[in-house]
């Protein structure tokens, strides 16, 4: 496989009670690279994320992550290794400020245990300190230090959105994978979300993303891979993908 | 996070619960007539709820029953008499908190309880660090072996219902072989373990010692294991319902050796719930259950006529053993008073000295070496024949 | 930033004043409780509160469990049996074993037992686990009967020295009293510390959602067995003390009502609130005996209700639905946002007063 | 769904061959006296079955265990002592009013206490109905007192005997009414519409509007079962297992033992879990020391659970996610 390649899917199949929601679909995706990955609904985009993420478990096939497979990790195993998700629906966690719920986001990258954190040990506290700092620094890189202290899930949805995307920022990862971002967002918050992720893209974040918003899609990605009932149909740039006629067939043209 | 808006409110909360307690204490305190010092009080810890109930619920029966006539009459030396009563819910630990508040708050002179033994055994520490007398109502062994100085018994030991059992066993049915099965509980475990122990003793047997479930409704699988051995006698330990289930799936297996109890189906309940079951089971039991079995005119009988007279009339049901320990744990203190009077050390003495006290389980004596009160004579071997209570002589 | 920075420190250090608060205000017990007249409050209060403390290190794990970590519970009576029973023997049979030794011993056995079966059953989720756990506080207290050889059967374990530490025995309650609530207040200290740290952020992540949590890198079956034991190490503390306070201990102090008495201390008290715990233990083991004193405070009741069996569960049993209509999340929730009402009042007067001063000026 | 009743129903076969098996082995090892455990176990198991059943009536509907189903059987059997044997009624007249009292109770109940209730999260409900039960036995021992009561057979005492085993007449009357239950109660939420929805709107609140049944109305209707499903299990075992006010608590912990055995909410699986669950107990109690025998029981639910963490026949609890 190439050197710049981050993640490798290789023949994935994943079949539900006979039948099969993902039919040995393989793209790449390369290093620093924004990938998108759309479909009509029930084409198993979000399927694949779980397979990605380990929340899955494929029923056939190889999933490389910077070369090493991935296959049968435990999600929080993969989210360590340097790739993780958002959710389709906002996922936040109840009761907890923004802040807790980006340092949530740190918690891979730090090792502090029950009885050092019982204890309030100074190896804890150092650790609670950098947390503390690093969650606040993601917050401000979308936008929300401002909102600290609220809770997560009283924030305005679009803020919400913003909020876990930060939180799975905070984790530091090599590639992130984004299930629909903008849905739900205005035209305005879609615009920043976009500039946003472009300006990730320029600190050489690799991003997989799923959306419906064409127009988002069509102007972020370099690259886009279609599935359509399972299956691969087309892959390639925009402008390819935008004129390959078996994609208008099954997908933009149901749109039109 | 409630946690996080807290921080300044749990004294807040705390001090309600506090403030709630301690108002409604000088509430009370308004309430509460004359504490005058001349009343005795005696504290008894019953088990008024949970399992042990059937047993608490009677002793404290005839408890109130005692306390009315007293202070009807004079009083013990013109001093009235107050038993405050609390439940341990048939749960050691509740009991445990409930002497200690009784000694400690209401500061009673001397104790009755528990029901049950393992009430009581929970109570025995209390009761010998306050050096406060406690006479109890369980008839397990271990609370009065060894001796403790304050602690003192009403009903007939285990044991000594287990001599009985095998002396019938050996003498009247002259069987070798028995098969036990006991309840799962303090009670029938130790009977059936000291039973177990003794049997050889008596030239007897143990073949089977199997047990069941206090709730257990259903006992055919133990009953077929016995009937594979040479068991030509089944003991049964253990208190209503159990052991008239095993009755009637004795009755269904068509089981035909004898069927006998212990001193826990001594009471009318049993007969009601195995039916026709019940006929030819025989047990141990008091002889206040048949007061023809003790000699007309004596004291005893006349004590116990009245007793069992003024305990129908008072609550419409037949007095049970039970309802007999909590009148004698009562009787027992009481007649101590009388020349004690509240001091701990001298009750704990008179009682320790009393010697033919007139009781309705029987004639006490107890000494600094036995404080078990009664002896096995005063127990008798009942028969239930068509569902009625004989004396088997 | 700043600000915010220390805004979120401050929360914790309030806590701790509260917790110092709470801590002088529950050690003062015995000198309030004198002046409360006996015959009247109808409990030996120290004696009650030792019982309560020991109750409370149970809970307070227990609510790290439930109310943190999201995992139900209906067997902990099991681990306080461990506990209780470890040091019991250990202490019985070997008259030179000092008892403060058997606590510690009692805790970690029941910490052992805990990663035992919890590993495996914390797999299950919600009525599930409910039922597993409920399953084998069943099993235990069955052992505890049936290994007589070890725990005495159903007759017990008598004659457990009294706890000493060092030559200094704690024979009495009220000495025993402040060994049992200052070992409470060292428990909620370590919950505090932890329920504010990354495992208690990770912990309540679970709770929220396992998924997104797992997705954030969270080991949640790991923390889920973590946070079990430690509850396990918590109520075997709770159970050794309990031991040597009782000196006497049998099956029947294990049962499947204890441990529904503990989660229900939780529940009342305020599931995943640091203090619900502690409010709770302190209402369900006071109130049954408000609730018995109830009668002589109301004149006129006919004297069969005062007849403490006859009604007391009745009304214990009403209260117990009453309160989770009325306070779902719990007793200390509702007195928090009391609190916080009262408090926010106060402040508002506060101002008045100083904008007044300046008027005057 | 179509595909998840086929699926129940291999189940249902797949474990009634488990339990056949274990029945056959029995019966080669032990003959005649084999047969008579089975027979007993199968009783205590329709027992434990039917007061099953009332905790997943409620359970496939709200999602939530009520702890205090074994209160609403021991009501029913205390009642019909009261109305069969204190007032002399005849037996069927009793049953009707003992069931129709206690129904209304429960109803009245899920008004009261659960109807009103914000948050119904498993673990409130749980105390809730906890409490309901501490409640129910301390009236009940303040009307009834404590001792346990007898209430005549329906038919008679004479045991039947046939193959060397025996049977008390009252058990045919368990196993009839068991199978009378678990039919009705199958047929209400497989082939009438209100039963129909009412699942539905359990799998999906949000379908609750569509199919026309609020959450409100299929708790209320579900407790109403329940209570007059449980009080007519209570009458039913009453002549067999003694009606005593403290009988909820353990036919409470059994049925749901059972219940939770053969999957909540299922009410072919109560029935399955609660008659495996009774064999075992009666057959384990004759091969072992019995005083292990529901430390034997408890081990196996949990070992089921851990391989079939839904239990035999239920569906996949939904994970909070």
């Amino acid at each position: 496989m190439a050197p710049d390649t981050i993640l490798e899917i290789k023949e994935v199949t994943r079949l539900f009670g006979g039948l099969a929601a993902l039919k040995d679909v393989s793209f790449t995706v390369e290093r620093g690279k924004i990938k998108a990955m759309i479909g009509p609904n029930g084409a198993g985009k979000t399927t694949m994320f779980d397979v990605l993420t380990g929340i899955l478990r494929p029923t056939s096939g190889d999933v490389f992550l910077k070369g090493e497979s991935v296959v049968g990790r435990r999600p929080d195993q993969i989210t360590e290794r340097g790739m993780i998700r958002t959710f389709q629906t906002v996922r936040l966690f109840e009761g907890m400020t923004a802040l807790e719920n980006v340092m949530v986001g740190c918690h891979c990258r730090m090792e502090s245990g029950f009885v050092s954190n019982s204890l309030r040990l100074p190896s804890a506290r150092r650790e609670e300190a950098l947390l503390r700092e690093e969650a606040m620094a993601a917050l401000k890189d979308v936008g929300l230090h401002t909102r600290a202290n609220e809770i997560g899930t009283n924030l305005p949805y679009g803020q919400q959105r913003l909020l876990e995307l930060a939180r799975a920022l905070a984790s530091k990862p090599d590639i992130l994978l984004l299930d629909e971002p903008a849905a739900g967002l205005n035209q305005y918050e879609t615009g920043e979300l976009s500039s946003l992720l472009l300006d990730f893209r320029g600190k050489g974040l690799t991003i997989l993303i799923v959306e419906h918003d064409m127009g988002l899609v069509m102007q972020m990605s370099d690259e886009i891979v279609v599935l359509d009932y399972g299956e691969v149909i087309a892959s390639g740039t925009p402008e390819v993908v935008q004129n390959d006629p078996r994609v208008i067939e099954a997908y933009l043209g149901i749109e039109a | 996070m409630g946690s996080r808006s807290l921080p300044w409110k749990l004294p807040v909360l705390l001090l309600c619960t506090i403030v709630a307690v301690s108002l409604s204490a000088t509430g009370c305190g308004k309430k509460t007539v004359n504490p005058s010092a001349s009343v005795y009080k005696i504290g008894a810890v019953l088990s008024l709820s949970g399992p042990a109930a059937p047993l608490g619920q009677p002793e404290q029966n005839s408890l109130l029953m005692l306390e009315e006539q007293l202070n009807a009459g004079e009083g013990v030396n013109g001093h009235k008499v107050q038993f405050i009563i609390e439940d341990d819910q048939s749960n050691p630990a509740n009991a445990a908190a409930a002497i200690t508040k009784l000694i400690n708050q209401e500061g009673v002179s001397a104790m009755i309880g528990s029901s049950s033994t393992g009430a009581t055994l929970a109570m025995v520490p209390v009761a010998e660090a306050a050096k406060v007398t406690l006479v109890c109502c369980a008839a397990g062994t271990a609370i009065t072996k060894p001796v403790k100085k304050y602690i003192f018994r009403t009903p007939p030991t285990d044991s000594m219902a287990i001599d009985k059992v095998l002396a019938y066993l050996k003498t009247n049915l002259k069987i070798k072989q028995i098969a036990i099965l006991h309840d799962a509980n303090a009670y029938g475990t130790g009977g059936a373990t000291e039973l177990a122990a003794k049997a050889p003793t008596a030239g007897i047997q143990v073949v089977a010692n199997e047990s069941y479930g206090s709730t257990d409704t259903d006992m055919t699988a133990q009953l077929t294991k016995i009937q594979q051995t040479p068991a030509q006698a089944l003991v049964v330990w253990g208190t209503n319902p159990g052991p008239a289930s095993i009755a009637k799936n004795m009755q269904q297996l068509a089981m035909k050796i004898p069927f006998i109890g212990s001193n826990g189906i001594a009471n009318k309940t049993f007969i009601t719930l195995a039916g026709t079951a019940a006929n030819g089971v025989s047990f141990p039991g008091g002889r206040m259950l048949i007061p023809a079995s003790i000699p007309t005119g004596t004291e005893w009988r006349n004590a116990v006529d009245k007793f069992t007279a003024d305990y129908k009339a008072k609550y419409g049901k037949d007095a049970d053993t039970f309802a007999a320990h909590g009148w004698d744990a009562g009787t027992i203190l009481t007649t101590a008073m009388k020349t004690a009077g509240t001091d701990k050390t001298m009750i704990q003495s008179t009682v320790q000295a009393t010697k033919g006290l007139v009781g309705i389980d029987g004639i006490y004596n107890y000494s600094a070496t036995n404080h078990d009160g009664l002896t096995v004579s005063d127990l008798m071997m009942i028969q239930i024949q068509n569902g009625a209570w004989v004396q088997i002589k | 930033m700043e600000g915010q920075l220390t805004r979120q420190s401050e929360t914790n250090w309030r806590t701790y004043r509260t917790l110092i608060i709470v801590a002088v205000f529950v050690f003062l017990v015995p000198v309030w409780a004198r002046f409360i007249p006996g015959d009247v409050l109808h409990m030996d209060i120290v004696n009650i509160m030792v019982l309560a403390g020991v109750y409370a290190c149970a809970v307070i794990g227990l609510n790290l469990l439930v109310g943190y970590g999201g995992q139900i519970s209906l067997g902990h009576a099991a681990f306080f049996g461990v506990g209780a029973y470890t040091t019991a023997i250990l202490c019985t049979r070997l008259h030179w074993f000092p008892s403060w030794l058997g606590i510690i011993a009692g805790a970690a056995l029941a910490g052992v037992v805990g990663w035992l079966v919890g590993k495996p059953v914390l797999r299950l989720k919600g009525n599930y686990l409910a039922m597993a756990t409920l399953g084998l506080g069943e099993i235990a207290f069955i052992l505890f009967q049936q290994v007589k050889g070890l725990t005495g059967g159903t007759v017990g374990i008598l004659d457990i020295p009294p706890l000493s530490v060092f030559g200094l025995k704690f024979d009495t309650d009220f000495k025993l009293f402040f060994v049992v609530w200052a070992l409470v207040m060292v428990l909620m200290l370590l919950s505090i510390n932890l329920v504010y740290s990354r495992v208690g952020r990770a912990l309540r992540a679970l709770h929220s959602s396992e998924v997104a949590a797992d997705a954030m890198g969270v080991n949640t079956s790991r923390y889920k067995v973590q946070v079990f034991v430690l509850s396990a190490v918590f109520a075997g503390l709770g159970g050794a003390l309990f031991a040597h306070f009782q000196k006497y201990i049998n099956p029947e102090s294990f049962t499947l009502a204890l441990s529904i008495l503990f989660i229900t201390m939780v529940v009342v008290g305020g599931m995943g609130n640091i203090w619900g715990g502690l409010v709770g233990v302190v209402i369900l083991t006071f109130l049954p005996s408000v609730i018995q004193a109830l009668p002589q405070w109301i004149p006129g009741l006919p004297s069969g209700l005062s007849n403490f069996s006859n009604y007391e569960l009745v009304l214990y049993g009403l209260l117990l639905i009453g309160f989770m209509i009325f306070l779902p999340k719990g007793v200390a929730y509702g007195l928090a946002r009391a609190g916080g009402f009262t408090e926010m009042r106060a402040r508002h007067l506060r101002d008045r007063i100083k904008a007044r001063k300046i008027e005057s000026h | 769904m179509s595909t998840n009743d086929s699926r129940q129903v291999r189940l249902l076969w797949g474990s009634v061959a488990v339990v056949a098996a274990i029945v056959v082995a029995t019966l080669i090892d032990k003959g005649s006296i084999g047969l008579q455990l089975i027979l007993s176990g199968l009783t205590v198991g329709s027992i434990y079955a039917l007061v099953a059943m009332g905790f997943s009536v409620i359970y496939s509907t709200t999602r939530v265990i009520n702890f205090a189903q074994g209160g609403f059987s021991m009501l029913g059997g205390m009642l019909m002592y009261t109305f069969s044997v204190q007032a002399h009624l005849p037996p069927w007249l009793g049953l009707i009013l003992a069931v129709a009292i206690v129904t209304a109770f429960g109803a009245g109940f899920e008004r009261a206490a659960i109807n009103p209730l914000k948050d119904k999260s498993v673990i409130t409900i749980i105390i809730i109905t906890i409490g309901l039960s501490i409640f129910m036995t301390a009236v009940a021992k303040w009307i009834w007192g404590t001792d346990p009561v007898k209430i005549a057979a329906f038919t008679g005492e004479k045991p039947l005997r046939f193959l060397g085993a025996s049977l008390v007449p009252q058990s045919l009357w368990v196993f009839g009414f068991t199978l009378l239950a678990v039919v009705l109660v199958f047929a209400f939420f497989n082939r009438t519409l209100l039963g129909k929805g009412m699942r539905a709107a359990a799998d999906n609140p949000d379908a609750a509007s569509l199919v026309g049944v609020s959450s409100s109305t299929s708790s209320l209707v579900a407790w109403t079962l329940a209570a007059g499903l449980g009080a007519a299990a209570g009458v039913v075992i009453a002549p067999i297992n003694f009606a005593q006010y403290s009988a909820g608590t353990t036919l409470g912990l059994k049925g749901f033992s059972a219940a939770v055995l053969g999957g909540l909410g299922s009410a072919p699986g109560a029935v399955v879990g609660g008659l495996v669950l009774g064999v075992l107990e009666t057959i384990t109690a004759s091969y072992l020391p019995s005083g292990y025998k529901d430390a034997v029981a408890f081990l196996i639910l949990i070992l089921v659970l851990l391989v079939r963490p839904q239990g035999l026949l239920g569906k996949p609890e939904s994970v909070k996610v």
